[in-house]
C-alpha cells in the first residue's frame, strides 16, 4: 500500500462515518451516551483537514498524523482506543512511501494489540473489537496473498459487517454500554459498526486501486 | 431541540469563555486548550487536583476550581471524555511540584484518556496519581466487566482530597484520603426525562408520562431499570435504602448527603426530597451531618435526582467542613 | 406532570422544612408559618430586610436570608402571593428593633398581600418601608395599568439593600438605596418551554418547537410576544440592547449583569450567553464589573433565561461586592 | 337574611368554585399564572371546615370568619381582595343572626367599596370589578324589594355571567393579565367568572329558601 492508498482508506472511511453518523449515535443511544457518530465524525473530518494541510514525507509519517489527529479529536472511550491504536500503528510502518501487504497487516495486527491492551476487551464483550480480532485472524491468514486482492478484502468487509451485526445478541461486558447488562441485548454496539466500515473503506479502496 | 446555543460545534469553547466572564476572580482559561485552571494558582509545593470528563455536567466540572477544591477542570465535548492532550494541559496547568492527583469517573474513555495522559507527564517527569470514583451503586460491581460507575458523589472527593492538599498533605497521602471517599461513597439516580445530546439533536431516551428510568449514569444513558413514577417518598427511601445498604451502615454512624438535580428538576423538589431524607436517617439513627443540595452534576436539561451518601469518619467531616470558595461550592467560617 | 413531590398541598410546607435540612446554619423556620428566618438573627439596632412571593422560584426566596442580605422570606403557595399573616409573620421576624424593609415585586397580589401586612406591622408599632421592584422592561410603564413587573432585578435589590442594612444604615436610608437600586435595574426574559403548576397538573401554555416566548414574567405567564428560536448569540443581543436602551446606558458607564436560568436551562447555556454579553458590553464601551451567573429567579421547570442590567455608581459597586453569605449567593471576600 | 342562609351561600359558593376549579385555571393560564381556580378552591374549603369547627354567634361573626378564613388561605390578588372585602362586609353586619335584605346589600356595598379602594380598579379593568360594580348598581335598585325575591338574584346571576362574559373582549388594565396588553382580548376574566359564580350561590341560596 502507498501514501496515496493509504490516505484514501482514510478520506473513504471519513466520508462513511459522515453518512452514518446519525446512524453510529442513534445505536449508542440505545445502549450509550448518544456521541459515537459524533465523535468519529469529528475526528475523522480532522484527519481530512489535516491530510490537506501537511503532506507527508512518508507512510510512518501519515500514521503518526492520523494517530495523533484522532487522539485529540475523538474524546471519549473509541479516542483513545483509535488514537493510540493509530499511533502504535504508525510505530510499525516503515519511513517509505510504500509498504507491502504483509507490511500492513503488521502494522495493522500492532494497532489491534494496542486495542487490546489499552481496553481489555475481548470477543464477546460487545466492543469494536468484536470485529477487530476476528478480522485480524483473517487478515493474517491472508498475509501470503499479493496486495490488492480484492476478493480479500471485500468478503473481510462483508465479515466485518456480520460481526458487527452479532454483537446484538451479547450483553456488554466492556465500555459504557456494560452499564447496562442484560439490557444491552437486542442492539448492536456502535463502535463495532465503526470499526466494519473501516473495513468497508480498506475494500473500496483497494477496489479503486485495481480498477 | 431547543437551547440557547448558536452552534453545535462551539458549544464547549464558548461556554469555558462564559465561564471565565462569570467567574474572572476564580478561573482563567489555558490558553488554546479547554483547561479552566485557577486564576490565582495555589502555593508552591502543595498537590495539584485535576478532574474533568465531558461536558454538560455543569458546574462540574470548572465550577469546582478554586481555593479548597480543584487547581484545574478539563472538558471534553459533550458527554465526551476529554482527550488526553487536554488531560495533559491540565495536568501541568495545576502541577505546583508536588505531583498531582487525577480525579476520574469511572468509564472507559476517561480512564484511558487521563491514562494516556498520564504517560505524557510521566514523561516529563510529572508526578501524578489517579483516583477512580465509582459511587454508582446502580452498577453490578464486577472484575470482569467496567464495573461500577462514578457519578455525583465525585464532588465529595474534590472537596475532601481538595481540602487536604490545600492543608499541605502529600500526593500519596492525598491519594489515600481520596480512595478512602471513594470507598466510602454511594449514589444512585433516576431520570424524569432524557435529555438531547446537542449534536443529536433528539432525546437519547423517550420515557412515557408515569414512567422513570433507576440508575441512570450522567451523560444521558439509559438507566438500569424502568419504573412507574414515585412519589417524592417513595423515591428518597428506594434510593436511600439502597445505598445504606450498600455502605452497610449502622447505628450512629456519622454521613453527608447530597441531593443533586440532573438539570431541570428544580430545588422546591429536591428540598422535599431533602426532608425526606432527614426523617430516614432519623429513622435509622444515623448522624446527617451534612447535606449538599443543588445541582453538582448534571446531565444538560434532564429532569431527575441523585443521591448520595458519604460515611464520615473525623478526618473526613474536618475536611469536608474545611472553607473552600470555588464557584460552585463555598464552605465559609462562620 | 411529573415532579418529584408527594401532593400538591403539602409542596410548600415540605420544600420550607427541607431548606433547613440542608442549610441548618442559614435558615430557622418560623413556627406555624411560611416563613424562612436567620437562623442567627443579625443584632438589634440593624434594619431587617423581608421579601417574599409565591413559591416556585427557588432559589427565591429563602435563599436569600443570611448575612448581608435577607433577614427573613415569605413563601406563598406555588406562584401565588403570601397572604398578609405569612408576611406579617415575617414582618416581626425580620424586625430587630430599627424597622423593615420590605422588597415587593410589582404585582397586584404581592403588593395588596404586603400592603395589609403593613397595616397589620402598623398596628403594632413596627415602622415598615416597601421597596418596589420593577424591573421587568417587557411590559410598558403606565399610571393608568399594573405596571411594570418585577422579575430577577429582585436579588440585586436584596444584595444592595441587605448590605446597607446590615452596615447599620437607618430604615430611611436603606429604602432610598433600594429605590435607587430600582431606578437602574432593567430586565427581560424568555421561556423555550412553559412550566407546570402543580395544582393545575399541565403546562401553562404550549410552545412550537420552534418558539419561544420573549418577554416572560417569573409565574410562567405567557410572555409578551412570541417569536421563532434565535441563537444565543440573537437572544444576547435582543434582550442586551433592550435594556441597554431602557436604562439609556452610555459609553464609560459602569454595570453589573445577571444572566438567569429560568429553572430547566442548565449553566452551559447560561455561559454561552455570558460570553455574548461580555462581548456586547466591550462594543458598546460599558464596563461590566461582576457577572451572576446561574439560578437566581426560577419559574419551576421553565426552560428560559433573563437577563438584567443594573448601573453601577460607587455606593451599589461597593455594597455589592460587599460580603454575604446566605445559601443561594456568597461573596467571599479575598 | 339569616345566618342559615349566609353560611349556605358560602358553602354553594365553595361547591360551585370546586366544580369550576380546571376551568378557572384554565382561564387565568391564558391571561395569568394558571392558579385562580386553586386559590379560591383552597380558600373556600377553608371556609367551610371553618363553618363546620365554629358556630359563631352572628352573622357578623361569621362574616369575619369568612373574611380572615379567605384572607389567609387564598393568598394572590384574589385573595388580598376577598379577604379585605369580607372584613369589610362583616363591619356593616350587625351582631345579629338576621339583617334585612337592605342590610345585607349595605354589607355589599361596603364590600365592594373596599375591593375598589385595594385594588383600583374600575369598569372595563378586565377584573372581578366588571361584575362587582355593575351587580351593586343592581342591587341598590332592588333595595326596597322584599328579601328572598328569587327574580332579582336570579336575574343578577344570569346578568353577571354577561358581564364576565364581556370581559373578554377587553385589554386587561390590572391584575396579572395587564401585563399582556392586547394579547389579553379574547379571553374571559378568571376573577370576573368566580365573581358571577358567587351572585350564582347567591340565586341558588334564595331560590332553596324560598321553596
Ligand atoms: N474497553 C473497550 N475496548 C474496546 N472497545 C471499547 C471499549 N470500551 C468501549 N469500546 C468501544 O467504544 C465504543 C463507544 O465509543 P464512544 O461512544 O465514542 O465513546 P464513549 O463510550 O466514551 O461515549 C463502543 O461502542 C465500543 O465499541
Ligand atoms: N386590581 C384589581 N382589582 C380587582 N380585581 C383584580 C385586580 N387585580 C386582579 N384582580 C382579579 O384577580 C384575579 C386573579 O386572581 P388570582 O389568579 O387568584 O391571583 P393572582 O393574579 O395573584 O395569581 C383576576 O382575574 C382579576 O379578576
Ligand atoms: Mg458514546
Ligand atoms: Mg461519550
Ligand atoms: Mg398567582
Ligand atoms: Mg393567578
Amino acid at each position: 500500500m502507498d501514501q496515496v492508498a493509504f490516505r484514501q482508506l482514510w478520506r473513504r472511511f471519513a466520508e462513511l462515518i459522515h453518512e452514518n453518523r446519525e446512524v453510529l449515535n442513534d445505536l449508542d443511544a440505545a445502549i450509550g451516551d448518544a456521541d459515537h457518530g459524533s465523535n468519529m465524525d469529528r475526528g475523522l473530518g480532522k484527519v481530512v483537514e489535516a491530510f490537506n494541510a501537511n503532506s507527508e514525507a512518508s507512510l510512518h509519517a501519515d500514521a503518526k498524523l492520523v494517530g495523533m489527529t484522532l487522539m485529540s479529536t475523538v474524546g471519549g472511550a473509541s479516542g483513545a482506543l483509535w488514537g493510540s491504536g493509530m499511533l502504535k500503528f504508525s510505530t510499525v510502518l516503515p519511513d517509505a512511501a510504500v509498504v507491502e501487504w504483509s507490511g500492513f497487516i503488521d502494522a495493522l495486527d500492532a494497532f489491534v494489540e494496542a486495542l487490546s491492551k489499552r481496553g481489555q476487551a475481548v470477543v464477546g464483550d460487545k466492543t469494536m473489537m468484536d470485529v477487530f480480532l476476528p478480522a485480524m485472524t483473517e487478515l493474517r491468514d491472508s498475509v501470503d496473498v499479493q496486495e490488492g486482492s480484492e476478493e480479500i478484502v471485500v468478503a473481510l468487509a462483508e465479515h466485518a459487517k456480520g460481526w458487527s451485526d452479532a454483537t446484538r445478541d451479547l450483553v456488554a461486558r466492556r465500555g459504557r454500554a456494560a452499564y447496562l447488562g442484560e439490557r444491552s441485548i437486542g442492539h448492536i454496539d456502535p463502535g463495532s459498526v465503526s470499526a466494519a466500515l473501516w473495513f468497508q473503506a480498506l475494500a473500496d479502496t483497494v477496489r479503486d486501486q485495481v480498477s | 431541540m431547543k437551547k440557547i446555543i448558536d452552534a453545535v460545534e462551539t458549544i464547549v469553547d464558548q461556554a469555558l469563555d462564559g465561564m471565565v466572564v462569570a467567574y474572572p476572580e476564580y478561573l482563567q482559561r489555558v490558553e488554546g486548550t479547554l483547561v479552566l485552571a485557577r486564576s490565582k494558582p495555589k502555593e508552591t509545593g502543595k498537590v495539584g487536583l485535576v478532574s474533568g470528563g465531558g461536558s454538560g455536567h455543569e458546574p462540574a466540572h470548572g465550577g469546582y476550581v478554586g481555593y479548597g477544591m480543584l487547581d484545574a477542570a478539563v472538558a471534553g465535548e459533550v458527554f465526551t471524555s476529554p482527550t488526553p492532550d487536554q488531560v495533559y494541559a491540565g495536568i501541568k496547568a495545576a502541577d505546583r511540584g508536588a505531583g498531582v492527583l487525577l480525579v476520574v469517573k469511572n468509564y472507559t474513555g476517561d480512564v484511558m484518556n487521563f491514562d494516556i495522559a498520564r504517560e505524557l507527564a510521566d514523561a516529563d517527569g510529572i508526578a501524578t496519581e489517579v483516583v477512580l470514583v465509582n459511587d454508582d451503586v446502580a452498577v453490578q460491581d464486577s472484575l470482569y466487566t467496567t464495573g461500577r460507575r462514578g457519578i455525583a458523589g465525585t464532588v465529595f472527593v474534590h472537596k475532601i482530597a481538595g481540602a487536604a492538599a490545600e492543608e499541605g498533605a502529600d500526593l500519596s497521602s492525598v491519594k489515600v484520603i481520596a480512595d478512602t471517599v471513594v470507598a466510602n461513597l454511594a449514589s444512585m439516580g433516576c431520570a424524569l426525562t432524557s435529555c438531547t445530546v446537542p449534536a443529536n439533536g433528539k432525546p437519547t431516551f423517550e420515557l412515557g408520562a408515569n414512567e422513570m428510568e433507576m440508575g441512570i449514569g450522567i451523560h444521558g444513558e439509559p438507566g438500569i431499570e424502568r419504573v412507574p413514577m414515585m412519589s417524592a417518598s417513595e423515591l428518597t427511601a428506594s434510593l436511600y435504602h439502597r445505598l445504606v445498604a450498600e455502605l452497610s451502615l449502622g447505628d450512629g454512624e456519622r454521613i453527608a448527603a447530597m441531593v443533586n438535580s440532573m438539570g431541570a428538576t428544580p430545588a422546591i423538589e429536591l428540598a422535599i426530597m431533602s426532608g425526606h431524607l432527614a426523617n430516614l436517617t432519623k429513622s435509622s439513627k444515623l448522624s446527617l451531618e451534612k447535606v449538599l443540595m443543588g445541582e453538582f452534576m448534571t446531565s444538560l436539561e434532564m429532569a431527575g435526582a441523585s443521591l448520595t451518601l458519604l460515611r464520615l469518619d473525623q478526618q473526613r467531616s474536618t475536611l469536608l467542613n474545611a472553607a473552600c470558595d470555588t464557584p460552585a461550592l463555598k464552605v465559609v467560617k462562620h
